[in-house]
């Protein structure tokens, strides 16, 4: 176990520090922020996606040859690392880097991946998933979106529910039921679907913080080349398994993990500021306690992925352990979000239009958003399942 | 000893709640206030505001006990808290108003005609009421509350302010020169919490509650606000609860209603226990605020602190039980979240409260020790 | 709603008051104690009962004619809180009173009841519950100890365990199986053993205090005459329900709430004398917020009884909400006796036997004994599955 | 960066995971101390004792990452808290020792001839040095330590005690003049806490850690057994899960094994999900304890509090699972629920370690906050 860093690690960190320090706003992060409204943030990200692209920090660990950087597992921990200490924006396209792309790049053809990578790393194509379906939530297997082969299309038909970003995407990784004769695992395939194709279309889904990350997709018809199958034919739910383990594994969530430390941050330093009576609040042990068992917490999430990353870099498989780490940030994070309502009181519920608000309000939005943390990628009650019955071995 | 409320407060708290479920927009999934005047208007026909007021100045002559379950029908329905303080500004008047206070406040108050919005909490100050800033000093009010739900739609303002080291309450008018009322952009926008900033303001004498003689009143506000407010929230619990319960028995994965699986099924029970207790510490703390018993305090805070805690925890888990639905606006689950959140935190966060049943019991228990020893 | 008295009420109280002052010892409570060594505990405790009986203080709300006061439930509640203001010694006979005393009342013939009921009132006869099984603990109704019906006799030969008291019992009431072809709730009899019988046997379990309150009992070849058997052969699984009523219900949590009520007294003067740094511990706002908090929910537990009783007041019928009851208590008094360990630190680990111990080491002793709370008289798991099913109407 | 523990680490621990499962006693249901003197001879034997000192001192040279799984498996198999106290006090001598400490020490610790009981907790205290009462005056010890584990039967004390207004760390003789053991009788008697009383007990000068110049080694001590103290903690709270998981998949109930259902299932995930939670956190102490890094105090005390709340949890769960069973004296669980108990409490309970979690986060985001300033 160590955690120093090779020079080479090392001057991976400076190169990247280096560049961020140009390639952000001056300010950024202490006067200049995201756009406060939902579209122009989500565009400002895709931006900040290709610029971060053209200066090849994206596929950080994804082969030259499809236009990745080929760099190790450690150097992507790096780059969470640096990219929290920049408060970077987040990326809009995760769904594309982490979960499309690995799946591509685990089950596609090599015409699929010289086609379809290059442009997720470019950022020029936004990616969304078509798993879920309004009566196959948790029961995922459970899909009714078919797909008729007909010549060399399939004729797409269905819903699919809590797609996300797909208003801003090009493509959508869709399960779909090409056997509905065949045992309910075993008929679903994997395909990969033009947004633009004639035939989809999309209904944004109001989340409870008021933001439209979600959508309900709808596919009339929709034809779909028989080469943006991935995979073999009614082979899609081993897939979809590995591309669930990428959305659950350990990048997912020290991307995520760069935002719930700078909230946190941001939360002791308010509560630090903020007159209390005769002090500031976090003055109060009780608060003092609560912060502390909050960091350890957010600290404690990066180290369970970067535990992952190490068992990886040991030859391990990806697998059911990635319930885990999920399991760990939902809740960590939505703990941490309700303390920051409780600490703050009354002040920490001003939204950012109020003028008095604490931290542009970003306390009250990130508790709203959080509540969706343990409901989507698998809800909490779907990986407990995952992990007592694959990892620990109970019976079903 | 009789811990069940009887046929007319069971019947009274049903119509309150069947009134307010005539209006969709108290509980529909947009944030909107179009529907509150006419929910007011109704509850003012039904005669809500008149029951608090005594006999003899033409009310009904309730006691807090008597419309517990109503309190409750108001946060399950999500009423505008300006209805709650309107109720705890009656039953202060009641208590401790005098006589001319009582002429001049229980014909409107009655009718539902005079809306009274509680202005307590301060930026930067705790719950305790001695610590608090605004003060009237040469009969002028000078200072800022916030989070004062409802003061933009309310005629006059029960205002928390030292005057002569004393803390008292103070009825100031929302149109008075120098208040300047400006609504807060929060988390709840249909509670209407608003900032309020008193800039020398005119106290004439008439206008302390009582004369302002004592702290009592304010002693009492906490108590009061924190009952209600325990009433408020448990009526969020339960209906979580409900909502919940009635998902879990009709949506079904893997084949099945979800209710059947362990997982959702001990989780409702757990939160049909947490209402159970929450509801027997609010209805006690109503009963103790009600007899002004010497538990009131700590009865109140109990209650308080509590049922926000039982509320909070079934807002979560309602909306993860629902699943993806769960976290949908169209849901409106999102509705109960919020104003739950914003009444955890009015009149003393539970924190604050659970440290003063602590405070309050410790108290009772050398009371007690002393009445011992001077009986022994 | 009203929590006043009436003056017969109020008389109640101080006959009560006035009588607990004469019997107990003086300094009870104060400088005297009940014995440590758990034997002579017991022991203490049964000629603690035979007291209150000799003073007419047991069998409250029963019948005249079967011995009892004829009180009302609202008196029973009065005794309760009258014990605890006296803090007097529990009683051994809680089997007795609280569960085969109401199932005889209910479902016996008068002999049984003329038979019966008066020696539980004088705590002549101790009772015993078998119902448990080796392989049949929360599964109940699995029980395999057989009753075989020949002539005026039941001969009866299995095992049970949990058997409370056993070893200070003279009767033990029994879930027997008597019809090994029926439906496991079908074939089920309520059986009355006299614990003198020939070929009835114990073994003392201990459990993690230390102590041996439970036993496992067994039975060979013991005859018990056919007039024991309450109720119908065969219908011993709805009689069982209405005993388990009483086991969860308001009259045992009451009992109950007294124990720890007067523990959360105790630990809140022990913190509020025992010195911390430059102060006591109860300075710690910490401290005072989890002292708040098991204040609230120890007065929840009285009260949550209370509007149980309340309920039985206005004619309502006992059922599934004691299982709220029994969950409520059980938990609510775990985490109190864990706080208190957590509150006190090192000093609260010390057990009665070490001369600095804190209260007589008996926060400690406490601790150990709430692990079982959860698990006995129906564990948690069980009483969810009831509250769910039969009082919020879930599928099975 | 590499969070994975080399072959040569994973063989120790398994190692001594093994040799301590021949010794039944340890975890059997009676709280026996027959077999620590075998145990400790088995370890010493295998070398466990020479690991951490330096190879200049014929030791073996490792780091404490090195024995960080050695650490857990004394925790999981509850051997004497003696053990840790000894291998914290050698990794003591190696960073604070003058020359002569280490040539007179590192011989007899390495053979596992010199046992060290640590006395820090005092009655009446917290778990600030700064705080503690213990003093040396001239030249002479006098004050009373709590919860010593194990000092009965150590040969040595290492002492938190003032000298001249600093926190300093004196090695007392056990039976030394004016040193009164006496072992406590509490929840864990075979964690062997002992209350220590020092009446004018001389101290030379050559017994000062590192002869006593700083407050450096308190707080390196401070460290060492919040970090060491974690990895017992951590062990007991996987052997929680791993018995319990295996009991859910053999014990029947309703014709199935009780792991099927959901609430037992998924308990056992939860609890799975904190244990790796806790190791990684508790890994991450050892190695910046190792390292001596910036971060040393924050991470120790995260390890300390965290390791012990999720024990606690899993012992907890543990009980609930195996239901009547579980609180069988027979099933032994209680053993690793009183051992978790009295670790939790010392050196800091798990609420003093948040609150130093948040003090020294919000010093480092201070120094970050400078070194920018000056770099500006």
């Amino acid at each position: 176990m160590d955690f120093n860093y090779t020079p080479e690690e090392n001057a991976f960190r400076m190169d990247l520090r280096k560049w961020l320090a140009d390639a952000l706003p001056k300010g950024w992060g202490e006067t200049v922020f995201e756009p406060e409204e939902e579209e122009a943030r989500y565009l400002f990200r895709r931006d900040w996606d290709r610029k971060l692209a053209s200066g090849g920090w994206t596929g950080i660990n994804w082969p030259v040859e499809y236009g990745g950087r080929g760099a190790t597992l450690v150097e992507r921990a790096i780059f969470a690392e640096e990219m929290a200490r920049a408060r970077a924006p987040e990326s809009l396209n995760i769904i594309g880097q982490n979960l499309a792309g690995p799946t591509i790049l685990h089950f596609g053809t090599e015409a699929q991946k010289k086609r379809f990578l290059p442009k997720i790393i470019s950022s020029e194509e936004i990616w969304a998933q078509g798993f879920s379906e309004p009566n196959a939530g948790s029961d995922l297997a459970s899909v009714r979106t078919r797909a008729e082969r007909k010549g060399d299309k399939f004729i797409v038909n269905g819903q699919k529910i809590w797609t996300s970003f797909a208003q801003y995407s090009q493509w959508c990784f869709a399960l779909v039921r090409t056997d509905p004769d065949a045992p309910k695992h075993k008929g679903i395939s994997f395909l990969l679907i033009d947004m633009n194709s004639p035939g989809v279309s999309i209904r944004p889904l109001r989340q409870i913080s008021g933001e439209s990350e979600f959508n309900e997709t709808f596919f009339d018809d929709v034809e779909v080349p028989a080469e943006n199958l991935v995979g073999d034919l009614n082979d899609g739910w081993r897939i979809a398994m590995t591309t669930l383990a990428y959305e659950r594994g350990p990048e997912d969530c020290l991307a995520r993990q760069i935002r719930f430390k700078r909230e946190l941050d941001s939360l002791i330093d308010v509560a630090g500021a903020m007159p209390m009576d005769d002090g500031v609040v976090s003055d109060d042990p009780g608060v003092q306690e609560d912060l502390g068992r909050a960091i350890v917490e957010i600290d404690a999430m990066r180290l369970v992925a970067l535990r992952s990353f190490s068992r990886f870099l040991n030859g391990e498989e990806r697998g059911p352990d990635a319930s885990i780490i999920k399991l760990y940030w939902s809740h960590a994070a939505q703990r941490m979000n309700e303390k920051a309502i409780d600490i703050l009181g009354a002040p920490g519920l001003l939204t950012g239009e109020d003028p008095e608000a604490v931290a542009r309000g970003s306390f009250g939005m990130s508790y709203l958003q959080s509540k969706a943390f343990t409901i989507y990628s698998g809800s909490s009650e779907i990986q407990r399942n995952i992990i007592g019955e694959r990892l620990l071995g109970l019976p079903r | 000893m009789n811990f069940a409320f009887n046929e007319e407060q069971r019947s009274l708290g049903e119509t309150v709640g069947q009134l307010l479920s005539d209006f969709p927009a108290l509980t529909a999934p947009d944030l909107s206030r179009e529907q509150d005047d006419d929910a007011w208007n109704a509850l003012a026909e039904l005669g809500l505001f008149s029951l608090l007021v005594p006999e003899e100045n033409d009310g009904v002559g309730l006691s807090l006990v008597d419309v517990a379950l109503s309190v409750e029908a108001l946060g399950a329905g999500l009423a505008s808290p300006l209805v709650a303080s309107t109720l705890i500004a009656t039953e202060l008047v009641k208590r401790f108003g005098t006589d001319a206070q009582k002429d001049a406040l229980f014909g409107p108050l009655a009718t539902g005609e005079l809306k009274v919005a509680i202005a307590y909490t301060e930026r930067g100050k705790g719950t305790d009421p001695e610590k608090l800033a605004c003060a009237i000093s040469g009969g002028c009010l000078s200072g800022t509350k916030i989070a004062v739900a409802g003061a933009d739609a309310a005629d006059r303002l029960l205002v928390v302010a030292r005057n002569n080291d004393q803390a008292s309450l103070a009825f100031v008018e929302t149109g008075a020169a120098g208040v300047t009322v400006r609504q807060q952009d929060d988390l709840d926008p249909s509670a209407a919490l608003c900032e309020v900033a008193f800039d020398g303001v005119e106290i004439a004498a008439d206008a302390l509650l009582g004369g302002g003689a004592s702290d009592a009143p304010v002693n009492a506000l906490l108590d009061l606000a924190a009952t209600v407010y325990s009433g408020l929230t448990i009526g969020i619990a339960n209906r979580m609860l409900e909502t919940t319960v009635e998902y879990a028995k009709t949506r079904e994965q893997f084949g099945k209603a979800i209710g059947s699986f362990q997982s959702i099924k001990h989780r409702c029970a757990d939160m049909a226990v947490l209402v159970e207790a929450g509801r027997a510490t609010s209805y006690f703390a109503f009963w103790n605020c009600a007899e002004d018993s010497a538990e009131r305090a700590q009865t109140a805070s109990a209650a308080k602190a509590y049922c926000a805690d039982i509320a909070r925890d079934a807002c979560n888990e309602a909306i993860q039980i629902h699943g993806g639905m769960g976290f949908t606006w169209e849901m409106a689950l999102h509705r109960y979240l919020r104003r739950a959140k914003v009444l955890e935190s009015a009149f003393g966060n539970p924190a604050w409260h659970y440290r003063r049943v602590h405070a309050e019991a410790v108290a009772g228990r050398e009371a007690d020790a002393t009445a011992c020893r001077d009986a022994a």
